[in-house]
């Protein structure tokens, strides 16, 4: 599996990067999966991880739950609670 | 109509440009979101914002939000424009304009679409104050405003 | 702001002026009120429409609802601009922006307004259509929305 | 006691004039009292009267019922329910 994996605003600041491209393993099946993935790949990725509560996650552009499934998405973004308007 | 640009935007000008489209309309709302001049906790002065967003996402989500208040209220029209990057206190960072025969659907459709942009749409603002930069917490009251649209009926 | 008068005025220009008084306001809210162009029972179209007003009292009147909304709601401002004698399809008759720190406040400031001003404020309409020329009559529904505003809490 | 009254609309029309300054006697004390009054003064006064739910009254510029006592006001208005906006 390929999958684009962006990052925004502190979240991106602290895993140090905007955009991976990643293939992560077939066992990573839903964002949940990816997350433990992605914390296993660097500190900086565990300690932008570190509280779920702050994180929301869209799978192709659309917000969803982070027990979504990946599916054959191509983008998965993860980002604070948004403050626009 | 779905703007989300980098260059400031003419509140009035695009007022007038609303107005032409929607000549037919009884009753046009609208909403302007400024940027504050100081912030909430520190009380200091704001020197600039700036605003990330997700491209692609954002005109998307933001369509998503419009389509929602036309499938609930009987509007003429709806329209968002959004800034991102840099801006200085003062300028407007957000536009909504709705349309319709009746003042009571324009003002619910206008309100509606604000509370979920500020829920939904992927800005995130950054404020700087002296010499300080920090991420603006989102707001559980905001939270709590677009909940009562899914409450109500 | 209180302004009734018979010229019309420009939508877009009194955007940017009420922001321009008021550019440390987080939200700005406004509603614009459009002449329709076809009669409610006849569905008739209309050519001209005719606003009649009690002078002096209009302005006092639009003056008590923009106290009553500044008492009721932490307001940094209020406006209301109201033509009134002849005017055609498309024009405005009525603007009013409300400006508060909080998007609620503005919202719900300028939609008390806009219901009280349809109940109190001494303006009548006469339509024309084809030959006939006929007094509009006052609507239930605003009355009714007017009422919530009392009955709420 | 002598008073401005003033009439618009489609009261001004059935009645024929927009403003006239009267003299009621001095038992008329109240807006009722003044209806009843200027229905006397011409078939045209009591057209204009003859359904008083199509009626409002301002007395001195401020919305008031009909009950409300005239006293010193200088300006009495009588007008249909009002459709601006």
């Amino acid at each position: 599996m390929s999958v684009t994996v962006l990052y925004f605003a502190w979240v991106k600041e602290k895993v140090g990067v905007g955009l991976e491209s990643l293939s992560p393993p077939e066992s990573v099946r839903t964002v949940s999966d990816l997350v433990d993935w992605l914390k296993l790949q660097s500190p900086s990725h565990a300690e932008a991880f570190s509280d779920l509560s702050q994180i929301r996650v869209a799978v192709d552009q659309v917000h969803g739950p982070f027990d979504a499934a990946i599916d054959d998405a191509k983008e998965i973004a993860f980002f604070p609670p948004v403050t626009g308007g | 109509m779905i703007r989300v640009q980098k260059k400031p935007f003419d509140p009035g000008a695009e007022t007038n440009l609303f107005l032409d489209r929607n000549s037919n309309s009884g009753g046009v709302a609208s909403f302007i979101g400024q940027v504050r001049d100081f912030q909430d906790d520190t009380d200091q002065k704001i020197s600039v914002l700036e605003l990330e967003h997700y491209p692609g996402m954002t005109e998307k989500e933001l369509g998503r939000i419009c389509s929602a208040a036309r499938a609930r209220w009987p509007l003429d029209d709806a329209s968002v424009i959004h800034r991102y990057g840099p801006m200085k206190p003062g300028d407007a960072i957000v536009m909504v304009f709705t349309a319709s025969a009746h003042r009571a659907d324009a003002f619910a459709a206008c309100e509606f679409i604000m509370d979920w942009l500020k829920t939904q749409a992927p800005f995130w603002k950054r404020e700087r104050a002296g010499t300080d930069t920090s991420w603006v917490d989102a707001k559980t009251s905001d939270d709590d405003r677009a909940s009562r649209w899914t409450s109500d009926d």
